[in-house]
């Protein structure tokens, strides 16, 4: 695996538009070769070398590539967009849409994120050392195509509407979470380690939400079924199991209906 | 705390958001009987309301529109967006309703004029 | 002799109502009558012979005061700051002419503007959520001549939409609503006990911020499952017995409002009240409709969808895409994160109706506003362009909440030598084009 | 204006029974003209080893109006990652299925297009569907209101009163600038106000009681009593269930005994469209077969019908019809946003985004049914090809359509795709059939066709002098067709040229110029009625929801109108 390092030069004045960090965009590029990659900013039309010296090259292919950037990166959009493999890793925070619509390969982000991240995810491994923004792991407006595959942790806390239309794939968080979580999901397991504002698997048709903290508010659609023993991200523990959202609609399986489920730590 | 449109901002906003008419409509805060009592706030006196983000000068005054105990309004306009929280939960509306303030006696203090009060916020009101 | 224009067409709210019947001066200068508006829409007429009113583009001096400036200056100072800029927040559109919006759509698709109407601050959520379900709707026709079930849900019509409830949706008497109001049955779901309560047959005092749930107890009960014993403090009985109400109607129709786009949950609370319309055509007829504010913000979704595909915050600051995303491209996230370096705002009041954090960092950018008359945005700005009142003194093309469009009429003429918004955003247009062949 | 001389090209126009003969084509003021009537001035364009064909005209799209647009916003997912601009003096495009207006006008004439029919105008929202006519580009438009669920209709109808109706069709195309008569689900529509629909075409529509066999024929009788330019236009009841084919061939069969009256050289009394989604065995999803053969067999012996095929393209894309039921029970299957809108007194629409998935045995057989419709038409000047834009998948998608009916190995290739091809071919005649659509045919199928169905086949749909200079130019030669399938659907995706009214606006599959593009609307003259005059004043003051000051489209909307006058005072 060769190594390319982006280390910011100059903030820009409003939002960096850096699609073009992505191993699949850099495989088989020199380090002269990257610095001309397009950047923009509003109309401006500007490279990476503008805003970042870059050293080292890329492999062959992206999976044999690892990108780490340097800097504060707190006003790059798009980092590791639509990644199919090899490895991004940023030593800051960076803005929105980092590891949207991911498809493979590794992206670490050593502050927080903002919002829109893993939109759309179908596989990979998405690691966030601090904090989340909102529609973490959601679909695009209007898409009922949330993440599909891969996993996103958190070790912070993350905002409101995450892993909305979730059809596949796991979030886990390690802190707390606001309101709106797995809104619209049809699959997919989302792990909080914390506390959880309200609205809690919302129009919920089919998917896992396991909450080891409080709930807030619990939805009027989920009632009580039965108390279960799980083992989740390495925790054994007893859960109370809740099933809707009943004034959702619900698919049959031989029969018989299947539900959204919250399993609530005890 | 909530902000809404009333028939008055709304001829009010017409008549132009410089008129007497405005001003009377939308510097004003509605609240239930009982937090008159509770807060001690005098009907048709001025009192200070402060959320998050700041705090704003309105005259509270009663209204046949009830709200219940601990529900205020202020109706839309400059006033009430002194203290909006701009917050949009990424869906690029702010919380014009739903947001906790504290209210608290200010009779002495003036309320500004629509103008005012936004030049004074973008530090353009010439003292 | 003083004359009369008929099927005048009201530019202040969604409802659009168009019989009015206007008397002008034989000059065609003043408005001396209105007949069929409401208290508001009278006011907007009158407004055009108000004393003061401002007829000249006006700059802002360095002591704050503002100069009264050319036409010809302030199009090419304007010009100026949208070429130059990286990014422009152009902002409004609500209560102009399609027809300006075109031009002004043009503008943007070459300078790099984020184009974004009112319905950002307003009825955005509910476009958000009718793009994440969907939505069952009709026509103000329809309730008129149809429904015998009406909630309105989160709106207060006798203050936002006062004809509404006269013309379409509480006391008209219909093609199968012979009996008008007594053949329909009224429900409002409110915080306050607000002056549309008061007609309601059923109000239901909601806890301010508990419409998703309440919505979500209403589906639940419609699919006879069970409720906790009160929801958003209203107790389940009355849940279960409305919702049977609803079911033995022919046709339903939800008009809901602000209450349910700006109280936390913003889309989802819509969303949810849709699903439960959609639902509730597995028993009988239903129907849901969002009560737009300003009269012409739903023909700027419109211009904006057919040009761009998106009803509103079109980002089109990369010149060869057009991009949505509403968080991201909408005008407050926009100004709150300084992601914009210029405002342009035309036909509406940002520096009135948006929170004080937004309004501040726009006095802090270059700024033009575009508006007949001296408002909060006009007196933050470098520059104010007044213009005629379109649907007064210029006609053209508006959407009404139902999407249904009516062309709005020059009752009267516009003093000497004002521009309209489609004259300024054409002259604006060509400068651009000057510059940037200059460039 | 230029003058053109196109040298050494294979003309295809049946309009003139030339069969790719090498012929020249003069071009003058926007005129095709005898080769003598040029100046020496005239600019040579070489078309040697390429077809040349008059601008292929679109029968049945929805391309503009309230439910278009809404398709278009409320699937922001349908642009994301699908805008661009291409260099030079065009807009910028968005959108798969449901493109803005300025790729619509681009991509149609990319594609050869000079002329789409709006297939759907509600009369009451006639101003939005001008809006968007009038901002796309290039292309020539016209929009046909929808009658076949409009109150007035009903009740005029149901007492037989053709005069009265007919009076009010051309007050209303006047109001609307109309070009004729579209029926959707007729009486099922107004029926859906109540939650209801119309199945057969014996189903009586509720409170009105009129079926909805005696709206269609009431209608044809109107259409022919008017002798407007086109016929009825209609989508039958029952639209897309197992089974369907019966109610189809019912509707069909109600022409039987009408003749065509009007002066424009039309034939038909009725044009069938999207028939692939009216040509429908089994009784469930499960036994669901083709019933394309059972169909094309009366319409081939019918001769006083047109038809159009609605080919399914096998894209993800978003329906959208005034069959308002339908979309309700179509959002049901697939659980997808369901959007409708009912329009007081006239009709409704329903919009559902819908994926055509090749590993759904349905949806290969709908693919099937759609080519077996075309292959099976005996008379091409009477079958065209539709995708039912934006329903069986988006136009952008007829240079592959042509390339599977031209090229049998295309279609084979496809088969062998699908998920379960052995259940596609169990279910359709597809595997069997091994015409292949001739460079002549197609130009019937897509130009000549469509415009003597519409009344245009005195000036457009052919390369005769006289008529209007409309020229497609393909990259395809008919000496040497490409072995490779492939380069079929290239060379219908980019023209060579393409002349619009003696402009070239294409050129090399890129977009040099916007035309003069034209609003086409029919105006009809009719004796002074009374009766409809009252009852159009007394609808518009107790139940519509505007006056009717405020009604009609005024012509600021439509400001290059092509306006065809016709008399029915006699």
């Amino acid at each position: 695996m060769k190594t390319v390092t982006l280390t910011v030069k100059q903030a820009p004045e409003l939002y960096l538009e850096c699609e073009n960090i992505t191993p699949d965009t850099f495989a088989g590029k020199k380090a002269d070769e990257i610095a001309q990659l397009p950047a923009y900013q509003g109309k401006e039309d500007t490279t990476l070398g503008e805003y970042f010296t870059i050293a080292g090259e890329a492999g062959a292919t992206a999976a044999e590539t690892q990108i780490i950037l340097k800097g504060d990166c707190s006003k790059m959009k798009y980092i590791g967009i639509k990644m199919t493999a090899g490895e991004v890793i940023v030593n800051s925070s960076t803005d929105m849409y980092t590891g949207g619509w991911m498809k493979g390969g590794k992206l670490v982000v050593k502050g927080d994120v903002h919002s829109f991240c893993g939109l759309g995810m179908e596989g990979g491994e998405f690691i966030i050392e601090g904090n989340a923004g909102n529609y973490l792991g959601a679909s695009y407006r209007g898409d009922w195509r949330g993440m599909q595959g891969g996993i996103i942790r958190v070790k912070g806390n993350v905002g409101s509407d995450i892993c909305t239309f979730m059809n596949g794939g796991e979030l886990i968080v390690e802190g707390n979470a606001d309101v709106h979580i797995a809104t619209h999901a049809e699959g997919g397991k989302i792990v909080i380690k914390g506390n959880v504002n309200r609205r809690v698997g919302g129009q919920m048709v089919k998917g896992e939400v396991i909450v080891f903290g409080k709930i807030g508010l619990m939805m009027p659609g989920y009632k009580y079924t039965k108390d279960v023993d799980l083992e989740v991200d390495g925790t054994k523990a007893n859960f109370a199991e809740y099933v809707g959202d009943l004034g959702e609609r619900h698919p049959k399986r031989k029969g018989e209906p299947v539900y959204g489920k919250i399993f609530l730590k005890k | 705390m909530i902000t809404c449109r009333s028939i008055k901002q709304g001829v009010g906003m017409e008549a132009g958001k410089t008129s007497q008419k405005y001003f009377d409509a939308c510097s004003i805060i509605e609240m239930h009987a009982d937090d008159f009592k509770k807060l001690g706030i005098w009907k048709n006196t001025n009192v200070k309301v402060t959320s998050s983000v700041g705090s704003v000068i309105v005259k509270a005054v009663e209204t046949r529109q009830d709200l219940y105990p601990g529900l205020g309004h202020i109706p839309m306009g400059p006033w009430a967006n002194q203290i909006v929280p701009a917050y949009t939960f990424s869906t690029g509306e702010p919380c014009f309703k739903g947001f906790p303030v504290t209210v608290e006696v200010a009779m002495n203090e003036p309320i500004m004029s629509a103008v005012d009060v936004v030049k004074n916020a973008c530090g353009l009101l010439k003292k | 002799m003083p004359k009369v224009v008929t099927d005048v067409t009201c530019p202040f709210c969604g409802t659009l109502c168009d019989d009015l019947e206007v008397t002008v001066s034989d000059d065609n200068k003043k408005i001396l009558s209105v007949r069929n508006a409401c208290a508001i829409g009278s006011e907007k007429f009158n407004h055009t012979s108000l004393p003061g009113r401002v007829t000249r583009p006006r700059k802002r001096q360095p002591d704050g005061t503002f100069k009264e400036i050319t036409y010809d200056e302030a199009i090419d100072w304007t010009a100026n700051m949208l070429v130059k800029s990286k990014k422009t927040l152009m902002y409004g559109w609500a209560s102009t002419s399609c027809q300006a919006m075109s031009v002004g759509h043009e503008i943007a698709e070459k300078v790099g503007g984020v184009v974004d109407n009112c319905a950002t601050v307003c009825h955005g959520s509910s476009l958000i959520a009718i793009q994440d379900v969907g939505i069952p709707s009709c026509t103000l026709g329809e309730v008129k001549n149809r429904a015998d079930r009406v909630i309105f849900w989160g709106c207060n019509p006798a203050h936002a939409h006062p004809r509404h409830m006269s013309r379409y949706s509480i006391f008209p008497r219909g093609f199968f609503t012979v009996k008008g109001h007594k053949g329909r049955k009224i429900y409002c779901v409110d915080c306050r006990h607000t002056d549309t309560a008061r007609v309601a047959d059923e109000f239901i005092q909601i806890q301010q911020g508990y419409d998703y749930e309440l919505l979500d107890a209403f589906r639940t009960a419609a699919r006879g499952e069970a409720l906790p014993d009160t929801i958003g403090g209203v107790p389940k009985e009355k849940v279960y017995k409305i919702v049977e109400d609803l079911k033995a109607g022919r046709f339903g129709v939800i008009f809901f409002g602000m209450g349910l786009t700006h109280t936390l949950g913003r889309n989802h609370n819509i969303d949810e009240a849709i699903s439960f319309t959609r639902d509730m055509n597995d028993f009988t007829k239903f129907s849901i409709i969002a009560m737009r504010g300003h009269w012409n913000v739903t023909g700027s979704g419109q211009v904006l969808s057919w040009q761009y595909g998106f009803p509103y915050a079109v980002d089109l600051s990369r010149r060869n895409k057009a991009r949505y995303q509403t968080g991201e491209t909408t005008s407050v996230d926009l100004l709150v994160r300084n992601e914009v370096e210029a405002c342009f705002n035309i036909a509406t009041d940002p520096g009135a109706h948006f929170p004080i954090d937004a309004v501040v960092s726009m006095s802090k950018k270059p700024t033009v506003t575009v508006d007949p008359h001296i408002n909060m945005s006009t007196e933050i700005s470098d520059i104010h362009i007044p213009v005629a009142m379109v649907g007064v003194e210029t006609g053209g093309c508006a959407y009404r909440m139902d999407n249904v469009p009516i062309e709005t009429r020059k009752v009267v003429d516009a003093p000497d030598g004002m521009l309209t918004d489609v004259e300024l955003l054409t002259k604006i247009n060509e400068r651009v084009d000057q510059l940037m062949g200059a460039k | 204006m230029s003058e053109y001389i196109i040298r050494n090209g294979h003309v295809f126009d049946p309009v003139q029974g030339i069969k790719g003969d090498k012929k020249d084509i003069a071009v003058k003021d926007g005129k095709i003209v005898e080769t003598s009537a040029l100046s020496a001035s005239a600019k040579q364009i070489d078309a040697k080893g390429k077809s040349i064909m008059a601008g292929a005209m679109e029968v049945h799209a929805h391309v503009a109006g309230p439910k278009v647009n809404l398709g278009r916003w409320y699937r922001p997912e349908d642009k994301l990652f699908d805008s661009h601009k291409t260099p030079g003096m065009t807009r910028i495009e968005g959108g798969k299925s449901i493109p803005t207006v300025f790729k619509t006008g681009y991509s149609y004439a990319r594609m050869g297009y000079t002329f789409a029919m709006e297939a759907a105008m509600p009369p009451l929202y006639a101003r939005h569907v001008h809006e968007e006519i009038h901002d796309t580009p290039i292309i020539d438009e016209a929009a046909l209101p929808v009658f076949g669920n409009n109150w007035f209709m009903l009740e005029y109808l149901k007492n037989h009163e053709i005069e009265n109706n007919a009076a009010y069709v051309a007050w209303t195309l006047n109001q609307t600038k109309g070009y004729g008569i579209k029926i959707v689900n007729p009486g099922g529509t107004e029926a859906w106000a109540w939650g209801l629909n119309c199945l057969t075409v014996n189903d009586p529509v509720p409170y009105f009681e009129i079926t909805p066999a005696e709206i269609i024929k009431g209608l044809i009788e109107t259409n022919e009593y008017l002798g407007l330019p086109h016929s009825i236009h209609i989508h039958g009841n029952n639209l897309g269930n197992p089974g369907n084919y019966n109610v189809t061939l019912d509707t069909l069969k109600l022409v039987e005994g009408y003749k065509a009256k009007n002066n424009f050289g039309r034939k038909q009394v009725m044009h069938a469209t999207h028939v692939q989604f009216h040509a429908y065995g089994g009784d469930n999803w499960g036994n669901f077969e083709s019933k394309a053969k059972e169909i094309m067999d009366y319409v081939n012996m019918e001769k006083s019908i047109t038809m159009d095929t609605g080919n399914v393209t096998l894209d993800e894309t978003t329906t959208m019809t005034a069959d308002g039921p339908f979309e309700h029970h179509l959002g049901g299957l697939n659980h997808l946003k369901w959007a409708n809108v009912d329009v007081e007194l006239e009709t409704a629409a329903g919009v559902v985004p819908y994926i055509y998935s090749p590993n759904i045995t349905v949806c290969g057989i709908q693919w099937a049914i759609g080519l077996e419709l075309a292959l099976y038409a005996k008379d091409p000047m009477r079958c065209f090809i539709t995708t039912d834009h934006p329903n069986a998948g988006p136009f952008t998608r007829y240079p592959r359509v042509i390339k599977w009916l031209m090229s049998k190995k295309a279609r084979d290739a496809q088969i062998k795709a699908f998920k379960n091809s052995d259940k596609v071919v169990a279910a359709t005649n597809i595997a069997t059939m091994d015409r292949e659509i001739t460079l002549y045919e197609l130009a019937a199928m897509t130009r000549a066709g469509p415009a003597a169905s519409l009344g245009l086949g005195k000036d457009y749909g052919g390369l005769k002098p006289g008529m209007n200079a409309d020229i497609a130019i393909y990259n395809i030669n008919p000496d040497n067709m490409p072995s490779d399938p492939e380069e079929i659907e290239k060379a219908f995706s980019g023209v060579a040229y393409l002349f619009k009214d003696g402009k070239i606006c294409v050129k090399d599959g890129t977009v040099v110029d916007n035309g003069n593009k034209r609003t086409f609307w029919v105006d009809v003259k009719v004796k002074p009625n009374k009766q409809v005059a009252h009852d159009v004043k007394e609808k518009f003051l107790k139940y519509y929801s505007v006056n009717e000051g405020n009604y009609p489209v005024p012509d600021s909307f439509a400001p290059h109108p092509y306006v065809i006058a016709v008399d029915a005072t006699q």
